[in-house]
């Protein structure tokens, strides 16, 4: 029973707290999250993509709940519990969507200061906790 | 380019028809169309069609090949669109474009769709370079949770309540209980809506459209063939394609940039203004406007982000019944997607197929008063959008 | 309609690229292609996209969404055409009209195909009104059949012989030799073709096209733009698309009529037919002609259903060298599918590309000797074909 | 264990002997196999669709060998046999596929006069005897 992570390769716990991976580039600055190969950015005069960190701080631009247990390829734990997701537009110049990791619903707000954290989404059938990306209230 | 006439306009109702084949409604609805422009088959010298993910199209897509196939196969030149849900306006472009060229005289636009049941998967494929995988697995977002999230917003950025986005839904089903083509004829009211299933916060099933089967079919000719045809043709002011820029405020996959302002549905606007601008109509020009409500949601946002009203009016239009046939600002007399439920590439010829009908006084119960100019509008997987202004 | 110029040719070898996606297939091709024209991404005016059943496109067959999205999201209008293996000659036609009807003064057609392996199957699904079913589980008669039953029958009008079928891909292989984007490029002899699997009696597995990967991209333009840009552009003389008709000797399902004469591939003779007459030339003036060859027969029967030669003169063109690069009557000097393999939707642009490098006189120790009109041809699934044919 | 038709409704053995279950329009004759609910010849002014039988006797137009398994839906019993299959040209106007019913393969020749038989295909899972319509020499 081990940690693994909801994919691969788009978060990591890094010395400086939670993070998501991703690209930017050198030349316009446009963010990609996941990394991309090449900038997509058709005012962009040169592709110079690097590597990149995005988070931690953030805020909610908007929001929904998930009030039903998603489709295929979603999975959850049973039984099933609904949770808050949105756009969040962090500080760096990501928006990325993600679930909202707060106990009490009433209390999620747009354009309410977040935080990305790393938290279990699920337990897959070997036991595994599954982890992704989340932002709680900062 | 030359003027470019609709000269038939036929529909099979929308619905869920188990017992009938996606051919089946598609002949239904080019027959009608065939019938109203007064025309035969053998006329038609070319086929623009929605090609459909769902049925038909021999699984390849070719929607069109099937119909000819059916109707008789003379041999005509045939372009099967795909656009997600803006394949159907996108087809009606093509062959807007085919007839205006000087390509060919009479075109025959078409789309069909029998639809799978519940929620539209985009591709389904478990694979870690799909956006739409990524979304799903990593965050458990489903599609519909992205017009909750804009939804959620503008009631943030205009205080639009609850109340009024269920007034949307029961104007839509008044409009709609007007149409014979549409599924849902039975009115509503808001404590209805409310009370229905919360499908995704803050919208509930009554504010979402529902996958139907439906077909329709516009026959498109030169204003040589129309005058011989009618003295009355409607014809096509504009007709535009456009996709999403890059600085779209909805990210396609699960990041994007933070936008600059504003630019939410950049393709929908861009193709709006285009057609707007080809027909030479501004916004106090149109008599109605027929918008993909796939959602409420839609009906408040679009008629600002084009500049038909102001940045919040929307909501006060809606109150003082001024989205209704009647209204200074008629929005889907049809009944709209809410009405009619979606078959995805069929949607945006019944659009078309409403602006026709009102322009020619021919609407019935649901008739704008002196329909002069009329705009339709879909937008689709892949930030495809199409507008289309048809004119007296 | 005014003048067409096609300015940039671009083209991702055919091969097997497991590491590379189709959207990297498709980037090397468009930029090759801009790069060919001297224009920039930002140059293109709308794009019309072959739509591919296999990879890419969301699923949903949205693959000029794909490339534009790859490229930049300017927001221009997309086209997605479906039409089998027609399809990227189909976007061609779309593209070409676009830019006639002065709807747009420049284009980017593109096409690009991952394909898995093993023989193509067409839906798959297991129903019994899919004549494709019934076919294979009735008769036990997959695709290749019927490209087998058309070539031993014409054995028994012509007399052709097994050594004079090896003889087309012989030469087909010898052109492939020379051309850095095909995938087979070492020559081949009779003996080597004969000993070859035999695939479907009497067809053997040299004599059919294999399934590749690959990507084409061609610039399309105004008059005006392309005396800009260059002082020999390649004109459009013609670009026809059309389908096959009722009384088409080939049966599509499992039963048909008995034809009145010999009226095999209707839509592939009317497509050429069409795209001649538009280029106001016949079949003495075209200086090269890649035609669709899935199989050798094809290079046998097309050129005198098309009145190119007389019926049976085709074997007797091959034995004297005259459909060489350098004869009377060269057909597909490109390597043809033969040399190429398939990559379905992306075929009708590998074709043109080729067209437009011979033209200009660019094909290197593959040239036709002062090269002034060439035609090309693409046949697929649904009964749709295309022709276009460029000159200087 | 019983016989089955490989799919039902296309063909029957009827008092007349063996014969394909199609339509025809009374308008424009135009033959349809399988039935058509209304004929798409577009030369035809008024679809008049009839049920019409087809065969037995025509001609081999041109035929092939299938040599190699061939792939599913196709089912075949176990060794594989190659046979020969072709277009059939029926005498009352129906071009029509099937397999050639031959012990001899090298007797199949083009525009040979054949006539339709109903034989096996294949054995399903169930140890049925899965008939279809072939055309053996006449
Ligand atoms: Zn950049
Ligand atoms: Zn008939």
């Amino acid at each position: 029973m081990a940690t693994v992570h909801a994919v691969e390769g788009l978060f990591a716990d890094t010395p400086n707290g939670p993070r998501l991976l991703g690209s930017r580039c050198a030349t316009c600055s446009a963010p990609y999250f996941p990394k991309s190969p090449v900038c997509h950015n058709p005012e962009c005069t040169e592709s110079k993509i690097e590597d990149a960190e995005f988070g931690p701080t953030g805020k909610l631009w908007g929001f929904t709940f998930q009030v039903f247990p998603p489709p295929p390829p979603a999975k959850y734990d049973e039984p099933f519990k609904p949770y808050p997701m949105g756009f969040i537009d962090l500080d760096d110049g990501l928006r990325v969507l993600g679930q909202v990791s707060i106990e009490d619903l009433t209390k999620v707000a747009v354009d309410m200061p977040v935080e990305m954290v790393i938290e279990p989404l699920f337990h897959d059938e070997d036991g595994n906790e599954v982890v992704t990306w989340k932002f709680k209230p900062s | 380019m030359r003027e470019v006439a609709a000269v038939g306009f036929g529909m099979h109702p929308w619905g869920k028809f188990e017992d009938k084949s996606v051919t089946e409604l598609c002949r239904h609805a080019v027959e009608a169309s065939l019938q109203d422009a007064g025309v035969q088959w053998r006329d038609v010298e070319a086929v623009a069609a929605a090609s459909s993910r769902f049925s038909g199209g021999k699984g390849w897509g070719l929607n069109g090949n099937d119909v000819v196939e059916d109707m008789g196969s003379t041999g005509v030149p045939v372009y099967n669109l795909s656009a997600g849900c803006s394949a159907g306006a996108n087809a009606f472009n093509i062959g807007y474009t085919l007839v205006a060229s000087g390509a060919h005289d009479m075109v025959m636009v078409v789309g069909g769709e029998k639809m799978p049941k519940g929620f539209i998967q985009t591709s389904g494929v478990e694979e870690h370079t799909d956006p739409e995988f990524l979304r799903q697995r990593c965050i458990g977002m489903p599609g519909p949770a992205f017009w909750a999230v804009l939804c959620r917003r503008r009631m943030h950025e205009h205080g639009t309540t609850e109340e009024q986005m269920a007034k949307v839904a029961v104007k839509a089903r008044k409009n709609g209980a007007l149409n014979p083509n549409a599924r849902y004829r039975k009115e509503t009211n808001v404590e209805e809506v409310l009370k229905s299933a919360l499908v995704v916060y803050p919208l509930h099933l009554f504010e979402i459209c529902a996958v139907s089967d439906g077909a329709a079919a516009v026959v498109l000719c030169s204003a040589e063939k129309a005058k011989q045809l009618t003295t009355k043709p409607v014809w096509v002011g504009g007709s535009a394609v456009a996709t999403a820029r890059f600085d779209d405020g909805i990210t396609r996959g699960i990041g994007g940039m933070v936008p600059p302002g504003i630019t939410h549905h950049s393709e929908a606007k861009a193709a709006v203004a285009k057609a707007m601008s080809q027909a030479g109509v501004g916004p106090k020009d149109l008599s109605l406007v027929e918008l993909q409500d796939n959602t409420v949601y839609y009906e408040l946002a679009f008629p600002e982000e084009w500049g038909l009203c102001e940045p919040g009016q929307a909501e006060w239009l809606l109150e003082h019944d001024e989205t209704t046939p009647t209204g200074k600002l008629p929005i889907n007399p049809s009944g709209g997607f809410i009405s009619f439920g979606e078959a995805t590439t069929a949607q945006g010829l019944f659009q078309i197929c409403e602006l026709g009908w009102q322009l020619r006084g021919e609407a019935g119960a649901r008739q704008v008063p002196n329909a002069k100019v009329g705009m339709s509008q879909t937008i689709g997987l892949g930030g495809n959008a199409t507008a289309v202004v048809l004119k007296n």
